[in-house]
C-alpha cells in the first residue's frame, strides 16, 4: 500500500545517511574536544580533562568576551523587538504612500550579503567613532536583527483575527484601550519570539563584529576567531560548547513561546 | 434574568419613535457601488432580517450601521439621534460576528464582563450582570472557560450575551449561525428568537440563508445589487413575490414567461400557443400595463398534477408537461418535469394518498388562478 | 474611523524613518563609493569614475575570485538541491524510526553558530586534506544550504494534496508514475526556489569560506575580505555592487518561480 | 456518449453476480474500530449509498473498496474476484474525491486522458474517449482549461468524467459534492443520477446528507460506530426505521418512550399516564416480548392538530400538548409543542386551508395507529 518500495528505501537510507553524517559531524566533534586532554586542539582527543572549561571560565579574555556579548545581545534583542514591533505596527496596519518600499528597506538586510553590510557600517561608523563601542555594535547587530522582529510581529498581526480589533471597539473601547487590551496582548508571543531571535543573531554574529571590535572590546565569536588562528589550545572548543548550549536554549524558548500562543 | 432584560420598548420610547432609520445610504469601493441607496425604519422590538446573496450589500450596510465603515453618502439615525459620523466605540450597538470574535486570551466572563468595563462600572454591578446573562444563555458555570475550551454553539452564546450584556440600543448579527452544523443552526435560531423577545431587544440580523430568515424574522429586507427589492413578512415574500428575483430568492418557483394582457377585474398571461388566467388581486399588485412583458410565478406545492387528458375544472389554469424525475424525500415527494417549452417545472406533493406518477409520463399540471402571482419580466 | 490618530502617526514616522535609515544606509554607502574618482575608500566621492569597475573586471585576483564563487555557489545549488530532496522527501513520506531525530539533525545547522561550524570543519577537512579546494568549499556550503533545500521542498510537499497520490494510483498508476508524473512535476517549484537559495547561501558565505580557502583558491567574499583589510581602494566597493546585484537578481528570480506554482 | 457507455450490466454479467461484496470487513486504528464489521453486495448497476454521521466508518469504508486502506480483517470481491489484497492501481475503480483532486498542472483534457494513458490506450483511442467523456458531462469544448480556470461544479463534472471514462467496475464517490452550494449541489445530484444510470454504472457513494441519500440511491446503508445499522431504500428507512438510530437520523421524529405490551393482532405503547395503540404491522416488524421498554415514532407530518376538547375518532391515537412556536417555512409551516412529560415535540402542516394555531394554546395531536412507528429502546 505504501509508495515506497525496498530498493527506493535502501538509496534513500544511504543518500540521508551520508547527509546527516556531514551536516552534524562538524558540529559534534567540536564538544569532546573541549573535554580533551591535550594541550592542542586534535581529534580524537588522548584523554579527558576539564582544564580547558576552568580556563574558560576564569581566564578575564574569555570572561569579559562572554560578558560583553551577552550585553550586546540583551540591548539588540531590547532595541530590535521595540523598533521592529513599531514598525510591524506601522506597516500592517498603516496605511500610507510608498508603504512597500518602506517595508523592502526593512527587510533589505536579510539579503544583502553580510560583508558587504559589514563593509558600509564600518565606513560609516568610523567617521562617527563609534567603532570598538558597545554603542556601535549594538546599533549594527540591531540592523541585522530588526527584520527578523519584523517577519515575527507581522506575521503575528496578520494572523490575528482583525474582527477582534473590531469587536472590541463595538463594545466600547477607543483605539487606545484597544490595542493595550486585545492587540498588544495577543501579538506578545511573536514579540518575544523577535526579541529571542534578535538575542541569537547578535549572540552568533561574528563579520560584523570583527570589523566594528577592537582588542579593548571583544565579543565571544571574535574573541573565539582570534584565538583559532593564534593558539590552538582547546578552550576555544570548551567556549564553542558554551555558546552553542546558550544558542540551543533561547532557541527552544523561543518554540515554546510560539506554541503557547494563543489560537487567534 | 430580569436584570439584563430591558423594560418593554411600548413603556420607555416616546410614542413610536424608530429605533433604526437609514436614509439613502450608500457605499463605494473606488467606482465600484456596494451599497447603491438603501432607507429603511426598524421598529423597536423588531426582528429584522437582511437576505440576500453573497455580494448583494447586507453585510456592509450592517457594518455602516456598526460604525466600522464610512458610508459615502446618506444618515444612519439610531432612536432619533444621527449616528453618521460616530465613531464604532460610542454608537452603543452590540454586534455579533460570524466566527464569535470572542477575545482568545480572556475567559467567558472577561469577554462578557469587558464591554461593562469599558463603561467603567462598579465591580460587583459588573459581577452581578455577567452572572445574569450567563444564565440568560443558559451557560452558567461556563464563565471560568477560555473560547477554545467551549463548543462553536457555545462559543456564539457567549458572544450572543457579551453584545447584549451593556443593553446596546441595537442588536447586530451577522450570519452568525453560518459557521454551525443544521441541527445545531435551527436549535440555536429558536434560543436567539426568545432571547431577543425576552429582552425586547431590536435585532438587524445579515443572512444568506432564506430558511433561517423566514423562521426567525418579523419583517426581511431583501437585498439585490446594494438595494432593497423587497420588504416585508416572510408570508409577504412568499407568497406575493415582487420580482423574479425575490421569486427565484425565497423558496422555488415554476416560471411561465409571455405577456400581460389586461381583461376585465383580472387579466391574462398570453404565449404563441396558450394562454393563462390572472386574479383581479395578482393583477392589482403588480400594476403593469396591457402587453407588456410579464411572468406568472407558481410554488411547486400549488401545482397539482393530474392525467393528460383529466378535464380541467373552472376556475384553475393548467399546462401540459413530462415528468423527468420523482424524487423522494420522506414527507415529501417532488416531481421535475419539463414543460413543452423545454423549460423545467418542479412539483411538490405532499404524501397522503396521492397517486405517484412515474418518469416519462406525459402530465397536465393544474394551479388555481388565485394561485398564480404575476410579475414584471426586466425590460419588459 | 482608523484606529491611527494624528499624535501616534507622527511617532511612528519618526521612530520608522530612523530605523530604515539605519538599516539601509550602510548598504547604499557602498555603492556610490564603488564610482568615486578617489584613490582611497571614502564618503562622499569627491568625484566619479568608472577606473575600480575596470580593475574589478580585469584584475585576475578579482575575476579568479569571482570565477570560483560562481562555480562554488553553482555547484552547491545543484548538490544541496538534490540532497535536499531526497532527504524531504524521506522526512515528509517516509514512515521510520528516529524520524523526529533526522529532522532536527538535518536542520541543525540552521540554529548552530556559523564560528562554530568553520572550527569544527576547518579540524576536520585539515585531516581529510579538502582545505583550500573546490571540493571542500562545496561540501562545506552544501552543510550550509541543504537545510534551506529541506524547508522549501517540505513546504511544497507538505502543501501538495495527497489524495492527488492517491487519485494517480486509483486511476492506475504504480508508485513509480506517480512519483514521476504528479509528486515530481508538484514540487518542482519549491526544488528550484530551494536551490536558488542554495546558491545564494553559498554565493554570500564568508566565515567559513575563510577558514577553508588559501590565496590560491579564493572566492569574491573572502577576496572582499582580504582586500578591505589590506588595501584600501574603492575595488572593493565596485565589486560588492557587482555582488550585491547578483544577489538581488537571484532572490527575485526565486520569488518569481515560488509566485508562479501552481496553487495545488 | 454511446462510445464511453457500458453494455447494459443484465447483458454482460454472468447470471446475477453482484458488482461487490464485503464479507465481515473490519478496520482498527490502534485498538479503535474505525469500522467494526460491516457485510454488504451490491448490485450491478445499482446505486447505493453510504450514509452516517462523521466517524461512522462510511469513508473509511469506502477507502477500503479504494485500496487505499488495508482493512484488519475481512474480504473484499469486485465482479466475483477478490481483492483484499490488490494495490489501488490494479483494482480497476474509479474514485470521485470531495476536493477534486485533479491534477492542477494538467488541463481538463489531459487529466481525463491519465487513466487512458496509464492503460496504455493509442493517442487517438485516447483522444476519441476525452472527446466523450467531456461531450457526457457537458463542457465539451473546455477540454484545455486548467483546473483552477474552472468553477468548483465544473471541476467536480471532470473529476466525474476522469472516474468513468475508464470503464471502471465500480464508481465510488466520496461527499463529491459536499463543497458546493446547495443551488449547485441539487443540480449535480441530477445530472450524477443521470449519467451513472446512463452509463449503468455501479455507483457506490458516500455521504452524510440524508437529503442527498434520499434523492440519489436506489439502496441507503446508515452507518453508526462503524456497522450497518439499517440498509433499504428510502421509503423503507423513512417510513420503517428500525432503531431509534435510524429514525433520528433520516428526517425529523416525535419519540414516545413507553413499555410494549402484547394485546391481540396489534399491542399498546403504554406510559404511567397514558397508552396508545399499535397497528400489528408495526408490531410484527419490531418482534418484540411483552413488556420491553420500546418507543413510538410518529413523523411530523403524520401529526395533525386539533382542539384541546376533540374528541379522538376511531383507529386514531392522541396526546396532549402545548404549542410553542409556529415557524413559517413557505411551502409548509412547523409547529413547535410541548408534550405534558416536558419533551418536544414537532408537526409539519402542509399549507391548505387548515387552521392556524398560535403559541401558548393548549391542542391535541392525534395520529392515525397505523402511522405509528414501534422500535426497541436500547438496553429496553
Amino acid at each position: 500500500m505504501t509508495s515506497w518500495r525496498q530498493p527506493h528505501r535502501l538509496l534513500l537510507l544511504i543518500v540521508g545517511g551520508l547527509t546527516v553524517f556531514f551536516l552534524t559531524v562538524p558540529t559534534l566533534l567540536v564538544v569532546p574536544m573541549g573535554f580533551s586532554s591535550s594541550q592542542i586542539l586534535v581529534f580524537p582527543p588522548p584523554g579527558w580533562s576539564l582544564e580547558w572549561y576552568e580556563k574558560a571560565f576564569t581566564d578575564p579574555q574569555w570572561t569579559s568576551g562572554f560578558a560583553n556579548s551577552l550585553q550586546v545581545a540583551a540591548l539588540t534583542a531590547v532595541v530590535s523587538s521595540v523598533l521592529g514591533t513599531l514598525a510591524s505596527l506601522g506597516l500592517v496596519r498603516g496605511r500610507f504612500p510608498g508603504k512597500n518600499l518602506a517595508n523592502a528597506l526593512i527587510l533589505s538586510p536579510l539579503i544583502v550579503p553580510v560583508i558587504i553590510i559589514a563593509i558600509g557600517m564600518f565606513s560609516l561608523y568610523v567617521r562617527w567613532k563609534i567603532t570598538g563601542t558597545l554603542l556601535g555594535l549594538v546599533i549594527a547587530h540591531s540592523t541585522l536583527a530588526i527584520p527578523f522582529v519584523v517577519v515575527s510581529v507581522s506575521t503575528s498581526l496578520r494572523t490575528m483575527d482583525r474582527n477582534l480589533e473590531l469587536a472590541a471597539q463595538n463594545l466600547g473601547a477607543g483605539p487606545v484601550r484597544t490595542f493595550l487590551r486585545i492587540t498588544l496582548p495577543l501579538v506578545l508571543p511573536g514579540v518575544f519570539a523577535g526579541a529571542l531571535f534578535a538575542f541569537l543573531t547578535s549572540w552568533d554574529e561574528v563579520v560584523v563584529a570583527i570589523f566594528l571590535t577592537t582588542a579593548k572590546f571583544r565579543t565571544l565569536p571574535v574573541e573565539m576567531w582570534e584565538q583559532v588562528r593564534q593558539v590552538v589550545d582547546p578552550t576555544v572548543a570548551a567556549v564553542a560548547t558554551v555558546v552553542l548550549t546558550v544558542t540551543t536554549t533561547v532557541l527552544l524558548l523561543a518554540f515554546v513561546v510560539r506554541r503557547q500562543a494563543p489560537a487567534t | 434574568m430580569s436584570a439584563t432584560a430591558r423594560p418593554a420598548a411600548s413603556t420607555t420610547s416616546p410614542s413610536s419613535q424608530p429605533a433604526l432609520v437609514l436614509r439613502g445610504l450608500v457605499k463605494h469601493y473606488g467606482d465600484v457601488p456596494a451599497v447603491a441607496g438603501v432607507d429603511l425604519e426598524v421598529r423597536r422590538g423588531e426582528f429584522l432580517t437582511l437576505l440576500g446573496p453573497s455580494g448583494s450589500g447586507k453585510t456592509t450596510t450592517l457594518r455602516m450601521i456598526a460604525g466600522f465603515t464610512l458610508q459615502t453618502a446618506g444618515t444612519i439615525e439610531i432612536d432619533g439621534v444621527d449616528m453618521s459620523r460616530v465613531p464604532p466605540y460610542r454608537r452603543d450597538v452590540g454586534m455579533v460576528f460570524q466566527n464569535y470574535a470572542l477575545f482568545p486570551h480572556m475567559t467567558a466572563a472577561e469577554n462578557i464582563a469587558f464591554p461593562l468595563q469599558m463603561r467603567r462600572l462598579g465591580r460587583s454591578e459588573i459581577r452581578r450582570r455577567v452572572a445574569d446573562a450567563l444564565a440568560l444563555v443558559k451557560l452558567a458555570g461556563h464563565g471560568d472557560r477560555y473560547p477554545r475550551q467551549l463548543s462553536g454553539g457555545q462559543q456564539q452564546r457567549i458572544a450572543l450575551a457579551r453584545a447584549v450584556v451593556f443593553q446596546p440600543r441595537l442588536l447586530l448579527m451577522d450570519e452568525p449561525l453560518g459557521a454551525l452544523d443544521k441541527k445545531l443552526r435551527e436549535a440555536l435560531q429558536l434560543e436567539i428568537m426568545h432571547i431577543s423577545h425576552e429582552l425586547g431587544a431590536t435585532v438587524i440580523y445579515v443572512t444568506h440563508d432564506q430558511e433561517e430568515a423566514l423562521v426567525m424574522s418579523d419583517r426581511i429586507a431583501i437585498f439585490s445589487e446594494g438595494r432593497i427589492e423587497q420588504l416585508g413578512s416572510g408570508e409577504d415574500l412568499y407568497e406575493r413575490p415582487v420580482s423574479l428575483f425575490v421569486a427565484d430568492f425565497i423558496g422555488e418557483s415554476n416560471i411561465l414567461r409571455g405577456r400581460y394582457e389586461h381583461d376585465g377585474e383580472g387579466g391574462w398571461l398570453t404565449r404563441a400557443d396558450w394562454r393563462w388566467r390572472i386574479g383581479p388581486s395578482a393583477v392589482a399588485r403588480a400594476g403593469l400595463a396591457s402587453g407588456s412583458g410579464a411572468a406568472l410565478v407558481i410554488r411547486p406545492e400549488r401545482l397539482r398534477i393530474v392525467g393528460a387528458d383529466e378535464p380541467g375544472a373552472p376556475g384553475t389554469n393548467a399546462i401540459e408537461a413530462t415528468v423527468t424525475d420523482v424524487l423522494y424525500l420522506g414527507p415529501i415527494r417532488k416531481y421535475e418535469l419539463q414543460l413543452p417549452d423545454g423549460q423545467p417545472a418542479v412539483v411538490r406533493q405532499h404524501g397522503g394518498g396521492e397517486r405517484e406518477w412515474r418518469a416519462g409520463e406525459r402530465v397536465r399540471l393544474i394551479w388555481a388562478v388565485d394561485d398564480g402571482v404575476l410579475v414584471a419580466l426586466p425590460g419588459g
